[in-house]
């Protein structure tokens, strides 16, 4: 059997550098083989003539230094990915990029990377890319663009629009192009955490955003902030979080974790305390906790919200308790609220012990106020010249049809970008740009710590690095030069102070941060106080427009690896929709699926999207919530459907995968109410798992932190130890014996693993239509269930309980030793190796399906059809050192083997044959950004992974089946409330439907 | 020495006092004579259908499984809800050849042809499914045989039930075409004798391997035949075990079920003589073989049908209460979701036809009602296949853990093959009426006796 | 009537038979006996190792410099051949003379030179030659333990063959058997048995 | 080199009954019986005739014992001397997951002998010819072959044939084909 190379369409090469067209044709050869193959006539060829079948190597002219084929070497790098600037490690093999990782010597993230991260190689090879100049109307010259925007940029009026741009060489690069052009730079996030820093600003008299710590802290409180998900810097985030979260190796406290919010957001899935609260009571809440905490009524009469004060209270003395170990954060975009959250912060000791403001980030830098005034200027019409940066606000702007309509008056637009995009297709010239991981930069996530990113790959097409081509536009004479000459004599003079550029380069960062975290002591507790804080404004439905983790805030909207994500908890994929809590839904007359009108008039613009309803237990009632980030027009093919063409989920041209809610967004944090209706009619709406209730099965076992400390098998006592009654001798495994163990209470759920996972083993992606289908080809998947603590009745589908608390499970192939798969395969295809896995052989397969039918796990895969890549240069994307599978063959997760046995060679080769322990790790492993995955040889006594096999907490999925799997879990322990009061029911609703 | 009884209280096997010759004449007219234009419709459609079948299959070959409602959940739907109920199909006719034939059951002679040829056809279209659901069938039937290879050599898995299937099917195949052909060889010999055309006579000559009727090739070959019938009676019963193992085996609640060998052997004998019931229905209306098929026959398999059908309904009860009584989670779960899941409807057409519709056999009238008889056989037909559905898709779509449960929904292909197959099946049958002798007389002959001896007004012991 | 009728019946069972043979989709997947064992393709350049390898003792690393680190041996690039060839060696015979100007001709085009692939395991193999070359053990038919194994145990003696040829089968059987054999004979030195039989995720991933 | 064809004194019958009490009555005068031929089988018959019964059961023995044998080592060799593999935790050699192929093999070529061997032992295969005393031998006719050797007493088998209600009775010899007779009736 060939395993076929899935090649597209050859007009894709015209603009590629012809050793990478090259190399390509390599790869495409075996298809266009297989194309003659399958002609009638040349099957007589191929049988009577087997050996003349010939195949060709075509070596490189002159030696690549350093370089030999078929090895993987790893670069240091921060991740483009984002704002937040990750710290990565990219593996570069022959010549190109085929996965990123965490680095796990960043001292910010320490490994972890998010599933959008490590998704953006997807930006690089897309097919949708800009090749180089472009004008509005078709291609141009360098040149021709260059005399254009030059001339353009000195005559005045010129402003520039970026995102957030942290790094100091990228900031001077900036600066010196708006000072050679008088050129007034405006930066801005498309979901702005912009209040932290005004209200800082306010009360602290610095206007940026502190830096976080809450691996300092021993009671988090979040209002509304998805700090494990979206909020800031999530990869961060979650491995300090899980530092608190982390019940191995002797430690028995946890961190306490409550969380206020409307919608159900990943780090609320992860609390300890969950409580429901519409965005519009957060003001009137976070004046009764400042009050309870003051002691008085200095903030004002706080409104109704629908906390109990019982709840509050404890709260209020756990806050109180914690002192100099309490953090609260807040998501909000009102500054007034987030003023009172540095109060609350300030008066419970945070500023210097959870809160750095000496080394605040830098990942947020965006300015809603300079943006407002770029907008007033706009519309004013004097804005001559308008640059855009690696941005996208006709799209991503809650104005964007008036920014649209604005961009008409300006004189010159110029965009500087990698893709053709809502804005940069609107633009009267493309500087087409760099994708990340071709270019050198730099970047400041946090004050002092400064990271270098470098490109992986030679540019695939005819662009130039933004910031060189602004340098030249300004005329600069670096402009001239390569991005890189700049970048390394800026740092040679500002940022290294003696330290070898290649030495910084190697390491990916120079940390030049404060080492002790300064406490600001000025807090102006006035600035706090506000008038119509406490008040809870009415309205009709309150709708929120909120950064969804797939997806994030658009730009990767054309990323099949992220679309085919699901979401956390709903689990749907491939579009947004309006999520309802369940008696909301009930109360509009609205089913799972059925069309659901949003209007509402948002700052004085009318606001409208249609999309389907999708139930979410646990949101606040009469909340609307809409991710953004979807509803692209220009983004790439993909949001015209995925997978092989003769299954495309056919959309109309121009129409997006589900619909924009940044028009929903309102300025200043201010509450959206409008109106949410049926719409009528339906719309199928994929997800990877539809039902969300346990059943009552011991799947994910849970305990408290109280009861756990007092039994460390609690919630693990009905574990059956799997008998030795059977009638086979047991198998013995004298190497190695790999083995895995996943830490529930660590993972939250992010879906990095996921995307790890697809990158690594070739996973295809199969779009909404087989989605629809189930057949999504994920080999690891995270599980979501609802606690049904209601006790409530198997009632065909979904958890009843109102506030349901979530769990995440994240399942792959357990490699269990007496694996039911094994035994049904007729022909060996899956069978047990020497060192533990349940091993697949996809040649061998012929795809019967009876071992996916047998497996008690469901992590079997079948190739339905074959999927191919549309672009062919997709292809470059796939990883070398695993089979591209082809129609009608079963696959599954297999612990990585290539890497496994890439470990033991390491092994071999520099430690004398002893593997120590980390000198294997899986793609989701390494991704995880908590460590919630642990994989090592279970023979090797001083393993991690042996160790936690004998934790009190470990358990076997199913155990009872006596599959004895390879993988197994540990509890999850919650560090829940003393006694359960957080469920506030506000009408019985037991009654059957 | 064999001890022939005749019985006033017995009636006729074959009615009307017919003559060895008229009996030839009977039954080898129709292959000899032009086809009816009844035969040409039913040839041409039933060809029809088998090649938009086979078009279709060719098709969904080529562009995947995907083309079928399956998913990561339901693994198998239709394709081997069609290879179980075509193989419980094929079932009556090695059962009436060999097992009645140990029971010295004589009514079984005249319908045991046509039944083991259905037999066959059944076991052909079943074959198709396992073959057509591989991811790829172009190269599976290569693997799955033990034979010394380049591979290390590589074999087989002889642990798993789907390689035992291969086996147990082929054998039956092979068992059940050796028994059909050394049963059709003498009467072939009369066909030949019969034979005015080169052709013919060629052709039935050939197949009849100079057969002429001496008793010296009787002696071995009744011997053979009785030796054909205690080797088919385990087999015919193995052949459903160890189709019934590809679920006992696996550990999916709703399959993990000891008691499927006996029940499916049950179901398969319930199913194969309601579609024999249905084909022998037809057969005597349209080929006026009423003398042959008479009423005694139709009431024999209509209590046949009873009992099996109550033993099915005798199954599905022991099975619920089995996963009540095991106390386990997911057993209990996968029977509660049977009848009140998303698929109850299926389960309860599968009651209804199968434990219900049969009850009516308890009434001699209606059990020799060809008319009640048909629409019932019809009813055990579909019922039977709903039991194959309900076993694969409701125990799939919803097992252990919640997350995966997935519904199962069917496409056009998977309804075009199932139709397809009817439609080979039926091809081939029309094509075996028409050039391989339907009953078989040479058989039918040695029982005339009763006919001709049922004048006698008193029971009557004869020793040979 | 009977005769057409039974031509009938053979064009239909003909019929039946055609998925199953159209069904062969997939005809380069069936291992027909695709033994490529001595195949010895004619080159661009008729390169002889005999002469490089045998006659002037250039060390095989010389040129396959990816064979201890990486998976793939590799064949040179153009730049080894012409650290020789460019200024010192143009050969003697016509042949020779031939042959180099081809080489010089595809340096200087930059078009470089399209070789036939002599070893050409499926895509599915994932053979290393770095865990082959220099961290597995190997026991020859005399006893004698090696680390790292010959070249010459799995492409012959190059020395002696002009042109590439495939010296073993390259099945899996031959893989395996060797994986065995290894495995015995370390074992009776009291070795580890390193070598995956049972483990198909060496090779198929 | 073909047998010199044997002559045979032939009567005919149209009834089993009189069919069998003519064979018994025959055998009892001391007949050597050529053969009789049936258009179905008529149980006692061949026992009337003085045939023992048929070696067929020890083909179907012979070979059902080698199908086991082939069944038990080949599975035995594949799956525990040739290649052991950890099948899901199964061991190499699971006895009992043998038992359905070696019950299917043993009978698969049980059986498919048993029918050669029938047929070999009744000379019979494709392309044989056949020889008819009787046109309806293979229809309605019951024919007695006696052979007419030495001692043959014809006026002896005629009062049998006769006695038993035979409807013919013909000289004929065994390599006499009644099938190139002209053609005087059968089939429509």
């Amino acid at each position: 059997m060939a395993i076929e190379i899935q090649t597209g369409r050859q007009d894709d090469l015209a603009d590629m550098p012809p050793e990478m067209r090259a190399e390509l044709e390599v790869v495409s050869k075996s298809r266009r083989e297989f194309m003659q193959v399958t002609g009638m006539a040349a099957m007589g060829a191929v049988i009577a003539g087997c050996t003349a079948r010939e195949h060709y190597v075509n070596p490189l002219l002159k030696k690549a230094e350093g370089i030999t084929p078929g090895v993987v070497y790893d670069y240091a790098s921060t991740c483009g990915g984002c704002a937040s600037a990750c710290g990565v490690v990219m593996k570069v093999r022959d010549g190109r990029p085929v996965k990123l990782e965490g680095d796990r010597s960043n001292p910010l993230t320490r490994g972890g990377l998010c599933a959008k991260g490590q998704a953006q190689m997807w930006g690089l090879y897309d097919a949708d890319r800009v090749k180089g100049a472009r004008r509005k109307d078709g291609d141009a010259t360098w040149d021709e663009l260059d005399a254009a925007v030059t001339a353009a940029v000195r005559g005045g009026g010129v402003w520039l629009l970026t995102g957030t741009v942290s790094g100091p060489a990228a900031n001077a690069a900036i600066a010196a192009f708006c000072a050679r052009t008088g050129a007034r730079h405006v930066s801005y996030d498309a979901c702005s955490s912009h209040a932290v820093a005004a209200a800082h600003k306010a009360t602290h008299s610095a206007e940026v955003i502190p830096h976080y710590r809450f691996d300092n802290a021993r009671v988090i409180v979040s209002l509304d902030a998805d700090f494990l998900g979206t909020w800031i810097s999530p990869v961060e985030f979650a491995a300090q979080w899980a530092q608190t979260r982390d019940l191995t190796g002797g430690r028995r406290e946890l961190s306490r974790h409550i969380q206020f919010e409307s919608r159900y957001s990943l780090t609320g899935a992860n609390a300890d305390e969950r409580f429901r609260l519409p965005n519009a009571q957060r003001g009137a809440l976070l004046v009764d906790i400042a009050n309870r905490l003051a002691g008085d009524k200095r903030f004002g009469e706080p409104g109704k919200h629908d906390v109990l004060p019982a709840d509050l209270d404890r709260i209020v003395s756990e806050l109180r308790a914690a002192k100099g170990h309490a953090l609260v954060v807040c998501g909000s975009d009102s500054e007034e609220q987030q003023r009172l959250v540095n109060w609350i912060n300030h008066h419970l000791g945070a500023y210097g012990a959870t809160i750095d403001l000496r080394n605040h980030s830098r990942q947020a830098l965006g300015n809603d106020a300079a943006l407002a005034e770029l907008l007033k200027a706009l519309e004013a019409g004097s804005v001559k010249t308008l640059v855009l940066y690696g941005v996208n606000p006709a799209y991503d702007l809650p104005e964007a049809d008036k920014f649209r309509q604005a961009l008409a008056k300006v004189a010159t637009t110029v965009a500087i970008g990698t893709h053709l995009d809502e804005t940069t297709s609107e633009c009267a010239w493309v500087a087409g740009d760099h994708h990340a991981l071709e270019s050198w930069n730099d970047f400041e996530p946090v004050r002092g710590l400064y990271q270098l990113a470098q490109p992986g790959i030679r540019p695939l097409y005819k662009t130039r690095h933004g910031l060189q081509s602004l340098l030249k536009w300004a005329g600069e004479p670096a402009g001239g030069k390569d991005y890189r000459e700049y970048l390394k004599t800026f740092w040679e003079n500002n940022i290294l102070g003696g330290l070898a550029w290649t030495s910084a380069v190697e390491r990916g960062f120079v940390d030049a941060r404060a080492s002790v975290i300064h406490n600001m002591p000025v807090m102006n507790e006035d600035a706090a106080k506000a008038a119509d804080l406490g008040k809870v404004p009415a309205g009709d439905f309150e709708i929120i427009a909120y950064e969804s983790i797939n997806i994030g805030d658009g730009r990767h909207a054309g990323n099949g690896w992220l679309q085919e994500n699901g979401d956390p908890l709903t689990r749907v994929n491939w579009g947004n929709y309006v999520a309802l809590s369940p008696h909301t839904m009930e109360a509009l007359g609205v089913k799972e699926g059925d069309l659901v009108r949003l209007t509402a008039e948002v700052d004085g613009r009318q606001a409208a999207l249609t999309l389907p309803a999708v139930r979410q237990p646990g949101q606040a009632e009469k909340v609307a919530a809409v991710a953004v980030g979807y509803g692209r027009v220009k983004a790439g093919k993909i949001v015209h459907g995925m997978g092989p063409e003769e299954l495309a989920y056919n959309q109309a041209e121009g129409a997006a995968i589900g619909a924009s809610a940044y028009p929903f967004v309102a300025r200043g944090g201010k509450v959206v109410f409008g109106s949410v209706s049926a719409a009528g009619g339906k719309e199928r709406v994929a997800r990877i798992q539809e039902h969300d209730s346990q059943e009552d099965r011991p799947l994910i076992k849970e305990t408290s932190l109280g009861q756990w400390q007092a039994n460390p098998k609690s919630g693990n006592e009905h574990e059956i130890p799997p008998k030795d009654l059977t009638l086979w001798r047991k198998w013995e495994y004298k190497g190695h014996k790999w083995e895995m163990v996943v830490d529930l209470n660590k993972c939250t759920g992010c879906n990095a693993c996921v995307v790890a996972c697809s990158i690594e083993n070739n996973v295809p992606i199969v779009g909404k239509k087989e989605v629809l289908n189930r057949r999504e080809m994920h080999w690891i998947r995270i599980d979501v269930y609802y606690d049904d603590n209601d006790g409530s009745v198997y009632d065909g589908n979904l958890t009843r309980d109102e506030n349901p608390q979530a769990a995440f499970q994240p399942i792959m192939c357990q490699h269990c030793e007496n694996a039911p798969c094994e035994t049904v395969c007729p022909v060996l295809a899956t069978i047990h190796s020497e060192e533990g896995l349940n091993t697949q052989a996809y040649n061998r397969c012929i795809g019967t399906r009876y071992c996916a039918n047998n497996c008690p796990y469901k992590v079997r895969r079948f190739n339905w059809f074959t999927y191919k890549h549309n672009d062919l240069t997709m292809n470059l994307a796939l990883n070398p050192d695993i089979s591209i599978r082809t129609q009608g063959v079963m696959e599954k997760c297999s612990m990585c083997a290539q890497r496994l046995y890439e470990g033991k060679r390491m092994a071999a080769l520099h430690n004398g044959g002893k593997l120590a322990d980390g000198m294997v790790s899986t793609a989701c492993q390494s991704s995880c950004p908590t460590q919630a995955i642990v994989v090592g040889d279970g023979n090797d006594a001083d393993a991690r992974v042996a160790k936690l096999r004998k934790d009190p907490r470990n358990y076997q999925l199913l155990a009872e089946i006596n599959t004895r799997p390879a993988v197994t879990y540990l509890t999850k322990v919650r560090n829940r409330a003393p006694k359960p009061a957080n469920v506030t029911k506000t009408h019985d609703h037991g009654h059957d439907h | 020495m064999a001890v022939h009884v005749y019985s006033v209280t017995r009636e006729p096997l074959v009615v009307g006092k017919k003559t060895l010759h008229e009996i030839t004449h009977d039954v080898c007219h129709s292959i000899e004579g032009k086809p009816s234009m009844l035969w040409w419709l039913g040839f041409l459609t039933t060809g029809g259908i088998a090649a938009i079948g086979v078009i279709t299959m060719f098709y969904q070959m080529y562009t995947g499984i995907g083309t079928w409602g399956l998913n990561k959940t339901v693994g198998w739907g239709f394709d081997i809800t069609n290879f179980v109920f075509w193989i419980g199909i094929g079932h009556a006719g090695t059962l009436i050849s060999a097992v009645l034939f140990l029971f010295r059951q004589k009514w079984r002679t005249s319908i045991n042809r046509s039944a083991e040829a259905m037999t066959l056809f059944a076991v052909l279209c079943a074959l198709i499914y396992p073959t057509i659901h591989m991811g790829r069938p172009w190269i599976g039937p290569l693997w799955i045989a033990p034979y010394p290879n380049l591979r290390g050599p590589l074999w087989v898995n002889f642990r798993s039930p789907l390689l035992w299937d291969v086996f147990a099917i082929s054998t039956y195949f092979t068992i059940s075409a050796c028994f059909w052909y050394i049963g059709l060889v003498p009467d072939l010999a009369t066909v030949r004798d019969r034979a005015k055309h080169w052709l013919r006579k060629i052709f039935y000559g050939t197949l009849s391997l100079g057969w002429n009727g001496s008793v010296r090739n009787w002696n071995h070959y009744e011997t053979a035949y009785m030796i054909f019938a205690g080797l088919s009676t385990p087999l015919v019963f193995s052949v459903h075990t160890i189709v019934s193992f590809d679920f006992a085996t696996s550990v999916i609640p709703g399959w993990h079920t000891t008691i499927f060998p006996p029940y499916f052997v049950a179901g398969a004998i319930f199913s194969g003589f309601a579609m024999v019931l249905t084909l022998l229905l037809i057969a005597r209306k349209t080929m006026r073989l009423e003398a042959y098929i008479n009423d005694v026959t139709l009431d024999n398999m209509a209590k046949i049908v009873l009992l099996t059908g109550s033993l099915v309904g005798l199954a599905y009860g022991t099975e619920f209460f089995i996963a009540w009584y095991s106390g386990s989670l997911y057993e209990g779960f996968a029977f509660i979701n049977r009848a009140t899941g998303p698929f109850a409807w299926s389960y309860w057409i599968m009651v209804s036809c199968n434990v219900i519709s049969p009850q009516i056999l308890w009434f001699k009238k209606l059990r020799r009602n060809p008319w009640v008889l048909f629409v019932m056989s019809i009813f055990v037909n579909i019922g039977m296949w709903f039991e194959r559905f309900v076993i694969i898709v409701t125990s799939l779509h919803r097992d252990y853990l919640p997350s995966s449960w997935a519904y199962y929904k069917l496409t056009w292909v998977e309804y075009t093959e199932l139709i397809g197959t009817f439609g080979i099946f039926f091809f081939m049958f029309f094509v075996f009426i028409r050039f391989l002798p339907g009953i078989a007389f040479g058989e039918v002959k040695g029982v005339n006796k009763f006919a001709r001896h049922d004048d006698h007004a008193h029971a009557e012991v004869k020793h040979a | 009537m009977s005769a057409k009728l039974a031509v009938l019946f053979l064009m239909m069972t003909i019929g039946f038979a055609m998925p199953v043979l159209l069904g062969i989709r997939g005809i380069d997947d069936i291992q027909l006996p695709n033994i490529h064992t001595n195949y010895q393709p004619e080159q661009p350049i008729s390169y002889s190792h005999r002469l490089h390898a045998g006659y002037l003792n250039i060390d095989c690393q010389y040129c396959h410099t990816g064979v201890e680190e990486s998976r793939h041996a590799t064949i040179p690039n153009l730049q080894t051949c012409m650290n020789c060839h460019a200024q010192l060696v143009l050969g003697q015979s016509d042949d020779a003379k031939t042959n180099i100007e081809a080489l010089r001709q595809a340096w200087a085009t930059g078009e470089g030179v399209k070789w036939k692939r002599v070893h050409n395991n499926p895509d599915f193999v994932y053979f290393n030659h770095m865990t082959h070359v220099k961290i597995a053990h190997y026991v020859d038919d005399a006893g004698k333990l090696s680390k790292g194994i010959d070249c010459a145990v799995c492409h012959g003696d190059m020395k002696t063959v002009g042109v590439a040829k495939q010296h073993q089968n390259l099945t899996m059987g031959w893989c395996i058997n060797c994986h065995r054999d290894q495995n015995d004979r370390q074992g009776k030195l009291g070795l580890p048995k390193r070598a995956p039989v049972n483990a198909c995720d060496a090779c198929h991933r | 080199m073909p047998k010199p064809p044997v002559p045979l004194f032939c009567g005919v019958f149209s009834d089993e009954d009189d069919t069998l009490e003519a064979t018994k009555a025959c055998r009892e005068a001391g007949f050597e019986f050529y053969d009789v031929y049936a258009p179905y089988a008529v149980h006692g018959l061949d026992r009337a005739m003085g045939l023992p019964f048929s070696k067929v059961t020890w083909v179907t023995f012979c070979f059902g014992a080698l199908g086991m044998t082939i069944a038990l080592s080949g599975m035995t060799y594949a799956s525990w001397w040739d290649w052991p593999l950890n099948v899901g935790g199964k061991e190499a050699l699971p006895f009992p997951a043998f038992v359905p192929i070696t019950f299917e093999l043993t009978v698969l070529i049980g059986g498919v002998c048993t029918m050669l061997g029938m047929f070999a032992m009744c000379l019979l295969f494709p392309g044989k010819k056949a020889l008819l005393l009787h046109k309806g031998q293979t229809d309605d006719k019951f024919v007695i072959a006696l052979k007419k050797g030495e001692n043959f007493n014809e006026q002896k088998a005629r009062e049998i044939f006769t006695r038993h209600h035979a409807e013919e009775m013909h000289h004929r010899d065994s390599h006499y084909n009644a099938a190139d007779e002209p053609a005087t009736g059968g089939a429509a």
